[in-house]
């Protein structure tokens, strides 16, 4: 089982946006917990898949971008989402199906999309990475310094499409990146009953691209591979394959564990859950005196009260009808 | 009488098919999972590990390997949690399976059949979106050399599974999340439902109303409902929707002269439009009333109200058998929510 | 009168597009060939080689970066050498792009344009066989979220080229072989033909004929061989099937009460049968007769004379009028053979 | 550019042998230029794609091959079906869409189908690898010590369904061999338009399959390499991956040459020509004295008569009607 490796202070970063890692991190976590709670008071009405331990992935690729780089997201949407700047008051009514919600509370959990901060989003397995070579393709055709990151899991790397979009964005050189958390499990199936290889980022290599395993777990890890390939797409030098491994510590989908179903073995969920991204930087930044108790006690403050007004806002938002949504199709 | 459960006969039958023929396999995601697809792959898992199969996720190629396999002599049953990914194999589906035993002047043959999953929260909250709750009949019945086949109740799964792993031509077996806990009497022994005949399940002269899939639990409740105001309707459970039973169908139409066909798919280029397009033709002149109840032409939305309101209800039907006569419409969509079976958020997935 | 061929009347409102708009551009596979896709892509390539893209064979893939590129503000037109290789992409076409505007609540657009060559040799030798031939309309139009057009004559497939790519919703343009050749006064300038709008080819009052793409060949041929006989025949052209002009084809049918549907694909859950199902829901019991002319429900086999037992030509439709009056049947399958335009084998791919 | 290698004799090989390989290639060579006559008189009505120049790449299967192995063909069908042992007669009548083709003449040169003979057929590309894949199952599952091989084209490997069928067969170790043609071209799209890695059997290595890169005009190293990962396949050991290097001489469809009408450069084609593995391996083969002319012209003789009789059998046939298919469907 991979270990998670050592925080490495890279020479670029100073400690406010160390911070900023740390508060995405922790503003992710306390919504999932929100969330949560939410699911299991039976509240949402739509399939949610939780990304408790995958936060460091999410906010890694999301401190690398800016707003009109865009992102594709998967059916586990809430972390990248928020991560890339997604409104929390929108995604909080669309996951509650309501009118205000991003998506005009139709799509719910597995359709997180905001096409104004340029997050785009869906629930079929792999169903996104193309879409984001699409856009990475719109870039270079409009001569936009942008980036597109497709966000997948290592389930996804069994559908095809990714090996047509790696070719592609290979041979064109796309000002990509695919990003793929590989998080050993895709429902209930282990990597191991549905792959030959276990390092997905093989496949990026057998078409010359970039291809990095890191740990996912990692901020600092992340943030730094995440940099380079950005930048090498920025600069119009092509496409990177990251592969980030990680952990889901919930069900697929829903807001239980899975060791108490028997799905997983409970070793296994608390040995991940041991090496929890937002904790184990946490104590790193505590112990380097980057942020000390009470900072991160106003952090959470500040946190609760957003998440309480997205609540209200979402309270306060009516059903959509169906006599509105005529017109859109 | 033996009551089980709609996917509990699909597991039995699942089973007994294996049991019977070692050349029957199961194929699919989740299908070893400890929940077994809504439990439908316990009984086989249990009993041939070595024949219940999981997958990656690949649905074009998996096709594929399934259709290789039955050309092998094998007899898969490749298990899809959801319809909507079938679209990734429909390249698999339409140019090859379809066509296997044409293409080869018929001296092939492919006795594949996918089951599909159509994950409709007919009335409830159970907000599967746009990508997870389709109902794509139409589209494979299209497609010459395939075979569709859409059971209502427990028996009907059961006899047209064994009857669709025993056929040599493919079969897509399309099954709706919403029935699978509905109870039925359900014979131990291994039995087989015909493809491609309906089966009436009430006599009346005033309205044929042909069903699909759990459609048919609105009907039900709709038949009883339209019995109070005086109207006599005819309900036939249609069961197999390529070929389907042109015959019944029109012995029924020309006695009662009004046609309902109640889908659980888009309206537009839908399941309907065949048996009604087809009824015309037979029948233009002598029909006095036609009319499909399905989905709206819109993808589907997820929410708690809204799909009270996007799904069609007992309610509708009720509605366009009283527009054939001339009556005032009621409004109670009550007639809707009794029907649904609660499903539990744990199985959202 | 300019007379240009339908080929090149594509291939001029591609160019045109590209030299107004910069976000247009076209990719597909061999769009950058010496040949052009049937001579289509030739002038855009001449003149913005970079706007043109060739692609390597991954069909879905390249349906997902189309999509991506037009949610980026691009305007895409994907290029299919035959509508058979379209399953291959069917996850991007019915799970994403179908529902890209949908998903967001609306917010979204994309723009993508999907050109589709239907490679039947409607009378002739052309052997194209099961893969190679197909007429998949039925399906796309199925889809909420999809528009389907089918232009027959060049004019139209200027027109409603243009109005496809300047459309923000996603268009499946289905071409057909047999149209690429067939000339028509098409003008110099840009120009719309609104999509959703039929065109009426000639005013009758026996029996509306309502064709789709080079069925309308063949229609011409029975319109005018029906005069002979007497029958005045009404014949519309559909052009768009989805969204399909309603009121034009309900407006004929009340006059002539007589409905035939000449399309490509096959018959079952075929374009077809949602038109006359539509018009026996309006105007059932005022029907006097309606039929579908298609092909059978059979995958299309190849060879120089099974084909032209397999594909339907004007005579059929002449029987299908004569069988709504009780006329005799005659039988001259040369009706069909005059109709077709030369194929030559070297473009038999 | 890749040059011809040189013909090496393994010890496994005695004359008989290597002298069959010559005879079938010859035959395969022959039937092609009867077959370009009927098109050049245009009286194939189907379209046809020829194999001249790649007669070495099915030969090597073909000699490996037991009836009851499988192998799953492509649009450029004829080469394959013949080294596989298809019918001659039976293919001439489907190539002709007469009645007693091997598909019953309604399938044409792009559907030579012979299930008797373990022989299928796709012309969609890509579509016929996983389908050889489930042929490899099923042997699996009934025990048979059959395999089954998938010949496929460099531009399938652009199709997501070879990396989603490379990942099953390498999980599941089937007995299978993947066969890819790389002949540089698919339609008149060179490798370099299309690929961003030419050498198309790296894509297996990332599945931790075995895979070879060989020269495909060269007999003895295409049997010798196929023959190797077919004993892996009948041992249980698990699928291998070919690349056999190659190029057809005519246009992509028809019996035409490409730098006629300019879609190919004269050079390239007169290059590969001048490697044609026929002429070269009975060169090799008069040289080293393992055949001399006069076998070569009763072979030739005794070719030209199976041609003629197949083309009276396909005269004799009639066309099938549509009335005898409707019971096929
Ligand atoms: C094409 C397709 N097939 C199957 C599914 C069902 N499904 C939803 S999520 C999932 C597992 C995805 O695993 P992975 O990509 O590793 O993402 P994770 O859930 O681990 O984040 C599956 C199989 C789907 N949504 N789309
Ligand atoms: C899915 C699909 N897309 C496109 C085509 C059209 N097509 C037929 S052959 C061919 C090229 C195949 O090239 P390759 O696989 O290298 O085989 P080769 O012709 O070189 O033997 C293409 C694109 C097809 N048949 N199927
Ligand atoms: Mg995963
Ligand atoms: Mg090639």
């Amino acid at each position: 089982m991979i270990q998670m490796s050592k925080f490495k202070k890279s020479a670029d970063l100073d400690n406010v946006k160390m911070v900023d890692f740390y508060r995405q991190m922790l503003y992710i976590r306390m919504v999932s917990v929100a969330l949560r709670q939410s699911a299991l008071k039976m509240e949402l009405k739509c399939p949610v898949h939780f990304s408790f331990g995958q936060e460091a992935t999410a906010v890694g690729v999301g401190m690398n971008l800016k707003k009109k780089d865009a992102i594709v997201i998967t059916h586990r949407s809430h972390a990248p989402y928020l991560a890339k700047g997604g409104d929390l008051k929108k995604m909080i009514a669309e996951i509650y199906n309501k009118k205000d919600g991003t998506s005009g509370g139709i799509g719910g959990s597995m359709h997180l999309n905001s096409p104004e901060k340029n997050i785009f989003c869906s629930a079929i397995v792999s169903g996104g990475i193309s879409i984001a070579a699409g856009l990475a393709l719109s870039f270079r055709m409009k001569r936009k310094n942008n980036v597109a990151v497709a966000f997948f899991g290592d389930g996804a790397v069994e559908e095809g499409g990714l090996s047509e979009t790696l070719n592609f964005a290979a041979l064109k050189k796309l000002p990509m990146v695919f990003f793929c958390e590989n998080n050993m499990y895709a429902v209930n199936s282990h990597i191991s009953e549905t792959k030959a290889v276990h390092e997905v980022s093989r496949i990026a290599r057998a078409y010359d691209l970039p291809a990095i395993r890191i740990d996912g777990n990692n901020i600092l890890e992340v943030y730094k591979a995440v940099k380079t390939a950005v930048n090498r797409a920025r600069n119009s030098r092509g496409s990177t394959f990251i592969e980030a491994t990680t952990y889901r510590w919930l069900e697929h989908v829903g807001p239980r564990f899975d060791h108490i179903s028997g799905l997983r073995p409970e070793k296994e969920v608390r040995k991940w859950i041991s090496r929890c991204p937002l904790k184990s930087y946490e104590k790193y930044l505590l112990k380097k005196t980057i942020i000390n108790n009470k900072e991160i006690s106003k952090f959470k403050v500040n946190i609760e009260r957003r998440i309480k007004a997205a609540w209200e806002y979402m309270d306060r938002s009516p059903y959509p009808k169906l006599k509105q949504l005529e017109k859109i199709i | 009488m033996r009551l089980i459960s709609y996917a509990e006969a699909i597991n039995e039958a699942t089973f007994q098919l294996m049991d019977k023929n070692p050349s029957v396999f199961v194929m699919g995601l989740g299908v070893t999972d400890k929940s077994g697809v809504f439990g439908t792959t316990l009984k086989a898992r249990a009993k041939f590990p070595d024949r219940v199969i999981g997958l990656p996720i690949a649905e074009n190629a998996m096709t594929g390997i399934a259709l290789g396999a039955a050309a092998g002599g094998m007899r898969p049953i490749f298990t899809h949690q959801r319809m909507d990914f079938l679209p990734m194999a429909m390249d698999q589906i339409i140019n090859h399976l379809a066509k296997w035993k044409f293409s080869m002047g018929g001296k092939g043959s492919a006795p594949v059949v996918i089951r599909a999953i159509i994950g409709q929260g007919v009335g409830g909250g159970w907000g599967q979106a746009c990508q997870h709750a389709q109902s794509l009949q139409a589209i494979f019945a299209h497609i010459p050399g395939l075979q569709v086949v859409m059971p209502y109740t427990a028996f009907d799964a059961k006899g047209m599974l064994i009857a669709s792993v025993c056929n040599d031509a493919p079969v897509i077996f399309i099954e709706h999340r919403h029935l699978h806990g509905l109870k039925g009497d359900v014979p131990r022994k291994m039995y087989e439902v015909q493809l491609g005949k309906a089966a009436k399940l009430r006599t009346g002269k005033d309205v044929t109303i042909v069903g699909l899939s759990a459609m048919n639990i609105k009907i039900k409740i709709a038949v009883d409902e339209l019995s109070k105001y005086g109207f006599d309707a005819e309900w036939i459970d249609l069961r197999s929707l390529k070929p389907w039973d042109e015959k019944m169908i029109l012995k029924s139409v020309r006695k009662t002269k009004r046609l309902i066909v109640a889908d659980t798919g888009h309206k537009s280029f839908g399941a309907g439009s065949e048996i009604i397009a087809t009824l015309a033709e037979k029948l233009a002149g002598k029909l006095k009333g036609v009319k499909r109840i399905s989905l709206p032409d819109m993808p589907v939305p997820a929410g708690p109200t809204i799909e009270k309101e996007y799904y069609p209800c007992a309610n509708d039907i009720i509605n366009a058998v009283f527009e054939m006569y001339g009556k005032k419409p009621v409004s109670n969509r009550e007639y809707m929510k009794d029907s649904e079976p609660e499903v539990d958020f744990k199985e959202a997935f």
